[in-house]
């Protein structure tokens, strides 16, 4: 198999393993950590599908800002020690595994059942970062201008939600 | 994916001089632990109650407008690149930008004049 | 990649990480003579002449010192986060091209660790992890002053990485291309036959915006808040012994040299000379590539220690920022600035080139 | 880089496919809603798997762009999620999903 194949099944073992990680973390902080491992591990999927472009954004929007939100939320309520939350009732995990099992299943079949999965092609990878560029400002030019109203609204309604002053509405001590 | 391949190479490198660092204190470091070594360091005070009271959620307004504003900063690299290239067919991709700009510019007052920023 | 390819990659990567490391102890040395040149005091001078032996006395005193571990700190991501800092400020390096090319053995060698086409976007995605080393390490420690350090650390780091990012994009916007290669080599030659074709001939204040950021991103003095001792007992590394502490140290400063190495690839010309071109150079140096390869080595150090002494300098003679100012100048100045920076010198450039 | 090998195409979308099955496990299991949140990041990771293989497939970079899309909707996502789980903190004190069982506020 050629180093390629490598990267993609030894990146992919590393990203379920660091999936499974976050799942059973015992504190949300451990799971933040493994999250930023599953993510590096993305970036590799990426880059073993030649487009580095994508590992790229992957390392700085997802690892390098979303994780960090999570870890200052952790950090901010105060979660950190002890309180992993723990696993709900047996009864739900069964059911929850089984069932979501299944609709894996289903689904890869579905797949690969698919035109979408022909015999597989060579396929020579989907251009680089000027692609990107072109097909973003030509075809999809619509979508990147209603983004920045919808990055707007967000700002709004992340203030609204995280209100400073409204920080003592209904705290339990006072209630 | 071959251009790539010396950053790995780094990664391992930096990895094995972390792991010989790592080693090297633990192995020629002194052990003698005391009480008055293992506390936590309070400029000498008793360190009392747990460390983790709750903030006020400055911190977490902070962070999220980071993101939101580090994800719209994302979208001026592609343009940046096919910029100079559009140029030939007119003024058409500075429009689109001074328009995502305007939004972008929006959220920007909203957050200055909401004074969400202004910490203690 | 056959054998000989492999090894030069591994020595080249070997060189150019072991340069920018051995920067730290120097660094140091210069830290503390160029406060007391400042300070007009002698400065170390008791450990060998000049107290040259000074970096590597402390290097010796952090190795042999013991580490104590407190007791109820988190044991994992306490002994792991210096080196969530470390790696990223490593990391970093595999972009930044020091020299053009080099033959040996009939190769040609890029002396640069990897020639990526995404490269300024690899930087600032990189740079942006380094922000986890002082998250864990302010969250382990379990210590009221350092759990807050952390988060003021960070928000701070965090607030100074969009004018950075803004910045590097608007000389993208003149360079059209991301690879820090390209760039260097775009800027050879002369702009309207006098001024060098530098980045900071083009963007003199996007280049000043983005030396704040870099300032802040490296928590330089004056952005130095969270880390003083007056202010928050040392801030994150409060609970770090020896090693530890001195891995954190040695983070920064290597930051501070990928930071500097990243001003001059963008905005000071790499490894070129302001009017001197590289074929008139090898014409000089009599046609062989590995002496130009050199001479381009260190001219590209003399810059970043130019700027190296510059933060130095800074360092000791201008006071520190309280928290809410540093969030302000970020959020309130920076970013509308370079935002600014941005549309002018996108219209500059549709009036001098658009139809 | 060149033709991908044909053993690879195969197994991408297993991966895909399963970290989307992971996360929704994560999702339905975890009481703590700081983690569910960190199960659905690794849902829409997988969906990203998913969409940049069948742009590598069919050698367009749509499939790119849908990924980057999705990115950027997904950190938009948690940024509110987490604010209401801020507000649901202050509320209750504690971030336990049992402890909102009660419907009116």
């Amino acid at each position: 198999m050629s180093p390629n194949e490598w990267m993609i099944a030894g990146m992919g073992i590393f990203v379920l393993v660091c999936a499974v990680a976050v799942i059973f973390s015992r504190s949300p902080i451990y799971g933040a950590f493994g999250l930023v491992l599953c993510f590096f591990g993305m970036a590799g999927l990426f880059l073993a599908w030649s487009s580095p472009f994508l590992a790229m954004i992957q390392v700085l929007i997802s690892t390098g800002a979303v994780v960090v939100l999570f870890v200052f939320v952790v950090m901010l309520l105060n979660l950190g020690h002890g309180s992993g939350g723990g696993v709900a009732g047996w009864v739900t995990v069964l059911f929850a595994s089984g069932g979501i099992w299944t609709l894996s299943l289903v689904l890869l079949r579905a797949l690969n059942r698919s035109p979408f999965y022909p015999a597989p092609s060579g396929a020579q990878g989907a251009g680089g970062l000027r692609a990107f560029s072109k097909l973003l400002f030509t075809d999809y030019l619509w979508p990147f201008e209603v983004l920045s109203v919808f990055l707007l609204a967000v700002v709004v309604a992340t203030y609204v939600v995280a209100r400073p002053e409204a920080g003592n509405v209904a705290r339990k001590e006072n209630r | 994916m071959e251009a790539f391949a010396p950053v790995g190479l780094l990664l391992a490198i930096a990895l094995a001089m972390c792991a010989g660092i790592l080693g090297l204190t633990t192995w020629l470091g002194p052990r003698r632990p005391s009480a008055a070594k293992l506390s936590t360091y309070e400029c000498g005070a008793i360190p009392e109650g747990n460390a983790r009271q709750p903030f006020r959620s400055r911190f977490y307004l902070i962070a999220v407008l980071f993101l939101l504003f580090d994800v719209e900063a994302v979208f001026f690299i592609p343009w940046a690149l096919v910029y100079r290239e559009s140029l030939a067919e007119g003024a058409g991709l500075l429009l689109a930008m001074l328009v995502y700009l305007g939004f972008v510019v929006l959220g920007l007052i909203y957050v200055i004049r909401k004074k969400c920023l202004e910490l203690y | 990649m056959d054998w000989l390819d492999l090894g030069l990659t591994f020595v080249k990567t070997l060189a150019i990480l072991l340069t920018v490391v051995n920067t730290v102890p120097i660094m140091s040395w210069v830290e503390r003579r160029g406060a007391a040149l400042i300070q007009d005091r002698p400065g170390p001078n008791r450990v060998g002449p000049l107290g040259l032996i000074q970096p590597i006395a402390d290097f010796v005193k952090f190795i042999w010192k013991e580490d104590p571990t407190p007791a109820n700190v988190s044991g994992v991501l306490y002994t792991i986060a210096p080196f969530l800092s470390l790696l990223p400020a490593c990391l970093v390096l595999a972009a930044l091209p020091v020299g053009d090319h080099l033959v040996v053995m009939g190769r040609e060698v890029r002396m640069q660790i990897a020639d990526l086409d995404v490269g300024l976007l690899y930087v600032l995605a990189i740079s942006s992890l380094g922000i986890y080393g002082i998250l864990f390490g302010g969250w382990a420690s379990n210590n009221k002053f350092s759990l807050l350090g952390g988060l003021r650390s960070a928000s701070q780091m965090i607030s100074y990485e969009i004018p950075l990012a803004i910045a590097a994009t608007g000389m993208v916007l003149f360079y059209g291309t991301l690879n820090l290669r390209e760039i260097v080599l775009w800027q050879e030659g002369t702009l309207l036959g006098v001024l060098p074709r530098w980045g900071v001939v083009l963007q003199p204040f996007g280049f000043l915006l983005f030396l704040i950021a870099a300032f802040a991103e490296t928590n330089r003095l004056p952005f130095d808040l969270p880390e003083t001792e007056a202010e928050l007992v040392a801030g994150y590394h409060t609970e770090y012994g020896s090693m530890k502490f001195a891995t954190f140290m040695m983070a920064e400063y290597m930051n501070l040299t990928t930071i500097s190495g990243m001003m001059v690839t963008l905005y000071f010309g790499g490894w070129h000379i302001p009017w001197i071109g590289d074929s008139q150079l090898l014409a000089w140096f009599g046609g062989s590539r590995n002496i130009l390869g050199l001479f381009q080595f260190v001219v590209f150090f003399t810059k970043v220690t130019a700027f190296l002494f510059l933060f130095v300098w800074v360092r000791w003679t201008v006071p520190r920022f309280r928290f809410d100012q540093l969030m302000r100048l970020a959020w309130g100045r920076l970013i509308p600035l370079t935002l600014l920076n941005l549309v002018v010198s996108a219209v500059v450039l549709y009036l001098v080139e658009g139809r | 880089m060149g033709a991908i090998g044909t053993g690879a195409l195969y197994w991408t979308h297993y991966i895909a496919i399963s970290l989307i099955a992971l996360g929704l496990i994560g999702f339905l299991i975890r009481r703590n809603a700081v983690v569910v949140l960190m199960c659905l990041e690794l849902m829409l990771q997988g969906v990203n798997l998913l969409f940049l293989e069948a742009s590598v497939r069919t050698g367009t970079p749509d499939g790119i762009l849908m990924v980057v899309l999705i990115i950027t909707v997904g950190a938009a996502e948690a940024a509110v999620g987490l604010g209401i789980i801020l507000n649901l903190f202050r509320l209750k004190g504690t971030v336990e999903l049992d402890a909102f069982r009660s419907l009116q506020g």
